[in-house]
């Protein structure tokens, strides 16, 4: 089992990246999903969506080669590729709503054997909203949860969520830094295991009923 | 008709209690010197329509903090603490509401449509107090437009009649608020003379708007 | 009662000029209501919305200068004035549908005094299609119907329009070469006889029934 | 991914059958090369959304004239009188929807709304089959997406990725289609390196569009 937080951190990024296909269109959430755009593999040409309007995000710009006019939907600082394109927040919703996004990558408080996933609020405690979370999820042709398996040794992937709903049933592939899962009309499937890893560990750490896939691989991580 | 205003002119329009649509994104693209004014005027109870309350010292999070709002339908707050602080304490009303759905209310509003079918929050709380059609076997929830009395937008660059052009991650709301409100206030990062922006690249049209400051 | 077809359009499309006001936003449909631009009185400054995608319709340009790119709702050679702004057809419609445009002027097969308006078809003969009519007369403002009084010595303006409708309810103002009609709570109200015209004549060419207001006028045409 | 393709080869992705969205109204920003080109190869029961049937000899309105389309979703076919012919006839299938209409309904397909309510046709023939709501007092009527099989469009200048630009009143339809569509080709009549567009000015966004033929 990995212990060391950065490379939990470093396996799951890289684990994403591996899914990403050439030409996909892919919106990365904030926070660890953002730092997929570092590991995707030779060759395979994406193109980033921000939700505050654009396609085609680029690097984080140097130190003072900042444009107050380019941020990314956190607000940092950001810059675009060559054949990107701006547009208005209704136009940011049809691509996502509108099944144009290959893939989109998000944390998640908890997501379970069902598929739904709960990302936006702990009631009364943290309600910071769905932003684009909920369209994003449901609008996705793949919806990736890039997450620590855990919070506080507690599970989070769970039989049955008990946060409030980002959306039901729309989540695809689950990668922590134990395995790959996949949702599928059997149940969750655990198709991969993170190196130094055992099924009985993952087993331990998930409350959702697994599945161990009979062709289980080890991540290529 | 001469659009061009003073600040001060153009505050005179604001009042309290009203239904107040910004344009932005956690602060970029919204127009920091209306904002600044609303606060300076001390303009109280204003219900907001953003997509998020963005920083305590920058967008209309500065109105959070300053208590000019009492009520946002926005999509999120978390990127201003102060919002989520004033919710739990009763001091500020929260409708939040997915950016997607966000974005096509306020269209509808500006569009005279009476609503729209959204597949978002089917299955969640969003759900609560919304009817629900079924369409060719899939649920959707009907959102209904969201219309201010005031819209306050933020402009690259401005001609003297109205016209619009906002540059890179500026545009976002800009425009959908400005079709959804009685009255629309631009503030002009650039004011240009009229047909100094080429008519296809207007972004938005001139008829829109009543006041302009710079 | 005037004669002349030049004449009664030109009494038409004058009188209807008079209707539009300083920084009216203003759509004219095809044909007649197209020549009202002609007329429109100094110091009132109408910006003229193109259904086809912009506000800030200009004048015919002369043979040579047309612009392949550029023509009106009629596909017509046409030109922008100075602080036009070009759109999609979604954003067209917005204008209209959304209550943005202040007068629609259009032509009418019949016209009733519910103000109801026929304008779009005569079942097995002519079937051309609504285009933007139904919803430029249920979005605009102000609808103002501008037409020859009858048609081969026939009414068009009725009791009750018994053409398929374009709109239900929402003719504001009516124009011909005999005189001004409004829709009113209390039924269709005529407010100004053309010159040269009497009031039994009015009546007798309209099948609907005519209020005659108290303070009638006189058509300034 | 190279999207460029010959005339011939865009061809191979339109088959007899299909529900093809065309850009342009009345002619202008449709893409006359496409139109051409499909008449040429004699594609058959075309089901046509498209703002108008044009003219006789421009744009859609020769797939009118060479028996290319068997039903027509559309706001107005009175400029080619071969369509009123053909509908009279019995030989063309004619759905009329309001012009403002017949872009909401594309846009919902394209923005994956299950539908629109609007005011227009309110008390008229289009009520007919259609489901009725009552906002607020006011009726409106729920209208469905519209979804095509392929899109034909028009740029004035498009860069090699298919970012797309309309020049003036040629915008219309255009991106609309292109949102609705599995399959979109763009005819560019200004074809332009990467990069060559600003993307502040980019009113299509490449990742529309599949292919693109000059």
């Amino acid at each position: 089992m990995i212990q060391d937080k950065d490379r939990k951190r470093e396996v799951i990024v890289k684990r994403v990246a591996k899914e990403l296909k050439d030409g996909d269109l892919v919106n990365l959430g904030i926070g660890l999903p953002t730092q997929v755009v570092n590991f995707i593999p030779e060759g395979v040409d994406v193109l980033l969506h921000s939700e505050n309007g654009f396609v085609g995000l680029g690097p984080t710009p140097k130190p003072g080669d900042e444009d107050k006019d380019i941020v990314n939907a956190g607000a940092q600082p950001a810059s675009h590729v060559a054949g990107a394109a701006y547009f208005d927040s209704a136009m940011s919703f049809t691509i996502i709503r509108g099944g144009h996004l290959d893939v989109t990558v998000l944390g998640a408080l908890q997501v379970d054997q069902k598929g739904n996933l709960a990302n936006w609020m702990i009631p009364g405690k943290m309600v910071p909203g769905m932003g684009g979370a909920m369209d994003l999820v449901v609008g996705a042709k793949r919806v990736i949860v890039a997450m620590e398996h855990t919070a506080k040794g507690e599970a989070k992937i769970l039989k049955q969520c008990n946060l409030p709903l980002t959306a039901a049933g729309e989540v695809d592939t689950i990668v922590t830094e134990m395995g790959v899962m996949k949702v599928t009309p059997q149940g969750l499937v655990l198709t991969e295991i993170a190196p130094e890893t055992t099924v009985d560990e993952v087993i331990s750490m998930t409350e959702a009923d697994l599945i161990i896939a009979e062709d289980l691989k080890v991540m290529d991580v | 008709m001469n659009k061009i205003k003073t600040l001060d002119q153009a505050l005179d329009y604001i009042k309290d209690g009203m239904t107040i649509a910004v344009g932005g994104f956690l602060g970029v693209g919204t127009p920091e010197k209306l904002i600044d004014a609303v606060v300076a005027k001390g303009v109280k109870n204003i219900t907001l329509i953003c997509n998020d309350t963005a920083f305590p010292d920058k967008g209309v999070g500065k109105w959070v903090v300053n208590k000019n709002v009492s009520k946002v339908i926005i999509s999120h707050i978390g990127t201003n603490p102060e919002s989520g602080r004033q919710m739990n304490a009763g001091e500020l009303e929260v409708e939040l509401v997915p950016q997607g759905t966000l974005a096509e209310r306020v269209r509808a509003a500006g569009a005279g449509l009476g609503g729209v079918l959204t597949p978002t929050g089917i299955g969640t709380i969003v759900e609560q107090g919304k009817q629900k059609l079924t369409i060719e076997g899939k649920d959707y929830l009907l959102e209904l437009p969201l219309k201010a009395d005031v819209a306050l937008i933020k402009g690259s660059i401005v001609d003297k009649k109205g016209n619009a052009y906002y540059n890179k991650s500026t545009r976002n709301f800009n425009t959908l608020m400005a079709t959804a409100a009685d009255l629309v206030i631009i503030e002009a990062e650039k004011l240009v003379e009229v047909g100094e922006i080429d008519p296809t690249d207007v972004m938005t049209p001139s008829i829109f708007v009543d006041v302009i400051v710079e």
